[in-house]
């Protein structure tokens, strides 16, 4: 158990990073995406589902869309 | 006996029902909120009355604290309440007027919101509520400084949200810690259990909560939005950011110190960090040419003052420091609200070109004057008393450290003496015929109105009111000083604050 | 040199945090009041799920002032984005009729999904939040397949004014019978059935519909304005 | 490996605290920044969870009768979380609503070029 939560873990946080290094915007958020997801499974494990729930509907597939939708309309690439 | 939830309850309804008016019957909507402020002004001066001697404390939902949120309603938290609500009423009255557009529902129900998160922050009890309606007050301020939807408001509101939501992560994760150390989110159960832990580990959940809070507070290193944002909302709101929420973010920062942690070694700190803020405002504001730049930095620097007097932390300290809190939010509407229409009639914020205003609009230009007047210190008005309480209340702590800081305020003082007399000059004294201004390119608030002299009746009456609040209070200050005793002796006894919670 | 400076300070940041976590050890019973709640939850408000009694009830406070701060989110996103000039219709470029179809195929699915989720927030995981959300991604789904549609700007109002009303007028109902806000005055019913818990399922039903209703505004907003 | 057991959760929320500061003051982008509240928030949501976890503790949901609540997590924290998530999702929508205008006035997102209003 407590390897796989490590594992989820790192790959959080290297999902983060991703977040920041990513010039892309989109794949910057998709990268945050991953991390909300990862975040929910946490949450789960933590025995919260509730919040688990909260955070895979709201965190990830909600705030996904409305990053994807402002950027469509502003620009893609950071400079 | 109104219960005290009424006040944050009525005002959400109001602003619940504003979309279904928006829909339905649009004309009615600017007379909602002045009606909703007007309820919370009958009700909370009502409950000033009773609450002076004991503090009403309710819990919702009918459990005992600390099992569920209560509200306390202090002399503190009430006196709070009862200057939200004036001049929220005052400023909504003259939005009436000032506000125009087609969809001034949107303005209408978040400055109503904005004022209802700033009564829920000065009523509760429970640390966690008071995040959440501290992030009512700060999210419901980024949108309206954005309101007018041009650059400078946009980039400013995209600056002050992202600083504030900074200093509410921050302030979420001091919860959290104090969570963590105490088990518990209601105030007065942190408050009597604080002793249990050592000193070294309350340290960075009371600098992380101060962080946050110092943020909406504008307390000096963390206030680089706040010129920004004031000078770039429509002037209505800035009377209410100016007036009411930076003193509110205060207010959460001076319950957090005194009432949860009862720290007093943080005290000279916060003194100095007070003068610091103070002088730094004032020397920003005199290099400004922008009226409402001018303003907001003036603002920074009052607040800095109000956190020197209120960490004097004796009564006459928390007195005074209340004293000019209460002067500062009275002075720095009338000013905002006098400068909206005086900035909407010559279609400038340069302060260069207000020449001759005085002889066009007469009666706001005075207004405006006597605020300024009131902001240095001068009798008859309000900020005479509130400024020498602070003097002798410091001198009479008989510190030299004490004695060299009010020393500096005063020097604070003479410099904000000095530019806004330069205002007045201009207005009064300079430019018989007020000749064309190159427009400021930033500036695209609404197009200017020349062709009439004074503002309109229904601004007029709010500023008239405010004229008339500082006078009187100035001339008899024994007025308020009952009521700010009793909140100070509340903020200084936080053991009678526990008692009359837990019972 | 920002850089730096900014390294340094979330250096000093994470020394405070990691001094002030050793007094916070993790995997621990920390606290009475959560335990109050998980004793004596189920008899208080019977709601067997006592993460809804905690949020629909001990602490109601609270979501009422979270659903206002999403409430002034949706308003405060319909004034910056507001263009003033009626909408131009959307260059409708139609989806393919397979995407077209699935879209309207799942929508109700959804939306009952939604509604399961934050009518059964007592008894299961879940609740008015979760199933809002849930219920707004449904409209996401409608605005990527059926591009013609719209929801109707009149209707979310309504809804989301008449969430935030209920809730309040519960809160108020409870003033007057029990003499405390939101207290909460319907019988509790048996534990663990549909029909329980006073007035949670009411609370968290209006919840839904409000937050559904906003979240599904936003995304409107930000799709079709400016 | 008692280490992890006992640490591996805050590792992990404040890293993402961390990283997400990290990004909202040494990134230019906006987007990017408002990415970067987002990831903090998320750390915030995750470190308030773990503060009310008890070891092997179970859901605080009375699914059937017979359930020990002895070892119930504590509910409260994931209240607030609840409370947090929302108030974190509107206001990263309120900020992207405010990149997009400041799109339309500058046709950039980079705040070093973005500095009309300066002291």
């Amino acid at each position: 158990m407590i390897y796989l939560v490590s594992i989820l873990v790192f790959l959080m946080l290297i999902g983060a990073v991703m977040a920041s290094i990513l010039k892309d915007l989109i794949g910057a958020v998709i990268a945050a995406t991953l991390v909300s997801i990862i975040a929910a499974i946490l949450f789960y494990l933590l025995q919260a589902p509730d919040v688990a729930m909260a955070e895979a509907a709201v965190g990830a597939a909600l705030t996904a869309a409305i990053f994807i939708i402002a950027i469509r309309r502003t620009e893609r690439y950071e400079k | 006996m109104v219960n005290p939830v009424l006040l944050i309850a009525v005002p959400l309804g109001f602003a619940f029902v504003i979309p279904l008016f928006a829909l339905f019957w649009k004309p009615a909507i600017k007379y909602l909120p002045p009606l909703a402020l007007a309820f919370n002004l009958v009700a909370s001066l009502l409950l000033l009355t009773e609450v002076c001697e004991n503090p009403i404390i309710v819990s919702i939902g009918g459990w005992q604290p600390p099992f569920c949120i209560n509200l306390v309603a202090g002399p503190l938290g009430v006196l709070f309440s009862v200057v939200i609500a004036l001049v929220g009423l005052l400023v909504s009255i003259y939005a009436i007027e000032y506000i125009k557009g087609d969809d001034t529902e949107n303005y209408h129900t978040l400055s109503l919101l904005l004022l209802t998160g700033a009564t829920g922050v000065v009523l509760t009890g429970d640390i966690f509520n008071l995040f959440v309606f501290f992030e009512i007050l700060c999210i419901s301020s980024y949108a309206l400084v954005a309101y007018l939807r041009d650059k400078a408001g946009v980039e400013s509101a995209v600056k002050y949200l992202i600083q504030g939501a900074v200093g509410s992560s921050l302030l979420l994760i001091g919860i959290g810690l104090l969570y963590g150390l105490f088990g518990t989110l209601n105030m007065a159960d942190i408050a009597a259990k604080i002793d249990s832990v050592s000193p070294i580990s309350l340290f960075v959940p009371m600098v992380l909560l101060i962080t946050g809070l110092g943020v909406e507070a504008a307390i000096f290193p963390l206030n680089a939005w706040l010129p920004d944002a004031h000078s770039s909302a429509p002037s209505s709101i800035s009377a209410i950011l100016s007036g009411i929420a930076i003193e509110v973010g205060l207010y959460a920062v001076v319950r957090v110190v005194f009432t949860i942690f009862g720290a007093s070694s943080i005290l000279l700190f916060l003194a100095f960090l007070g003068i610091l803020t103070l002088l730094i405002g004032e020397l920003c504001a005199f290099s400004q040419n922008n009226i409402k730049r001018m303003l907001a930095y003036s603002s920074i620097g009052q607040i800095g003052l109000i956190l020197f007097a209120l960490s004097i932390a004796t009564s006459g300290g928390v007195t005074g420091g209340l004293f000019q809190l209460l002067s500062h939010t009275l002075a720095k509407a009338l000013l905002f609200l006098a400068a909206g229409y005086i900035i909407y009639r010559t279609g400038s914020l340069q302060i260069t070109a207000f020449e001759g205003m005085g002889k066009k609009m007469p009666l706001t230009c005075l207004a405006f004057t006597i605020g300024a007047f009131s902001l240095v210190g001068l009798p008859p008005f309000i900020g005479f008393p509130s400024k020498f309480l602070i003097v002798r209340a410091a001198l009479a702590t008989k510190e030299t450290v004490f004695a060299v800081l009010i020393g500096l305020a005063l020097l604070g003082t003479i410099i904000e003496g000095a530019y806004f007399f330069r205002v007045i000059q201009v207005l009064f004294f300079q430019g018989e015929e007020g000749k064309p201004q190159g427009q400021n390119p930033a500036f695209n608030e609404r197009r200017p109105d020349k062709t009439s002299g004074e503002a309109p009746a229904v601004a007029l009456i709010p500023i008239f009111v405010f004229v008339v609040l500082i006078v009187v209070f100035g001339i008899y200050p024994k007025l308020v000083t009952d009521v700010l005793n009793s909140a100070a002796t509340e903020l200084l006894h936080r053991y009678d604050y526990i008692r009359s919670v837990l019972g | 040199m920002r850089k730096i400076v900014s390294i340094l300070l979330l250096i000093i940041v994470a020394f405070g945090i990691i001094r002030a976590l050793v007094e916070i050890p993790f995997g621990t019973l920390k606290t009475e009041v959560g335990r109050y709640y998980i004793e004596k939850g189920v008899e208080e408000t019977g709601a067997v799920n006592i993460v809804t009694s905690v949020v629909v009830n001990y602490r109601a406070f609270d979501t009422l002032g979270e659903i206002v701060v999403l409430f002034i989110a949706a308003i405060g996103l319909g004034a910056v984005l507001r263009t003033g000039r009626e909408k131009k219709t959307r260059d409708v470029q139609p989806a393919s009729l397979i995407l077209f179809t699935g879209c309207r195929f799942l929508f109700p699915f959804i939306l009952i999904l939604g509604i399961y989720i934050f009518i059964h927030g007592h008894l299961t995981p879940g609740g008015g939040f979760q199933g809002g959300a849930i219920i707004a991604s449904g409209f996401l789904l409608i605005y990527l397949g059926c591009k013609e549609r719209r929801i109707s700007r009149v209707a979310s109002h309504i809804a989301e004014s008449l969430g935030g009303l209920v809730f309040l007028g519960i809160g108020l109902l409870g003033l007057v019978f029990g003499s405390y806000f939101l207290f909460n005055f319907l019988p509790m019913g048996t534990a663990n059935t549909l029909f329980s818990a006073g007035v949670i399922p009411i609370i968290y039903i209006a919840i839904g519909f409000k937050v559904g209703s906003e979240l599904a505004g936003i995304l409107d907003n930000l799709i079709e304005e400016s | 490996m008692s280490f992890l057991n006992s640490y591996i959760y805050y590792i992990g929320a404040f890293g993402l605290i961390l990283i997400g500061l990290y990004i909202m003051l040494v990134k230019h982008n906006l987007i990017k920044v408002i990415v970067g509240l987002g990831i903090l928030d998320t750390g915030v949501n995750l470190f308030l969870i773990s503060v009310g976890y008890i070891t092997k503790g179970t859901a605080p949901i009375f699914s059937k009768p017979g359930i020990d609540s002895q070892q119930m997590v504590d509910p409260v924290p994931q209240a607030l979380v609840l409370t947090a998530i929302v108030i974190g999702v509107a206001v990263l929508a309120l900020a992207l609503s405010l990149a997009i205008r400041l799109y339309q006035h500058y046709r950039t997102l980079d705040l070093r070029e973005i500095k009309e209003q300066r002291w």
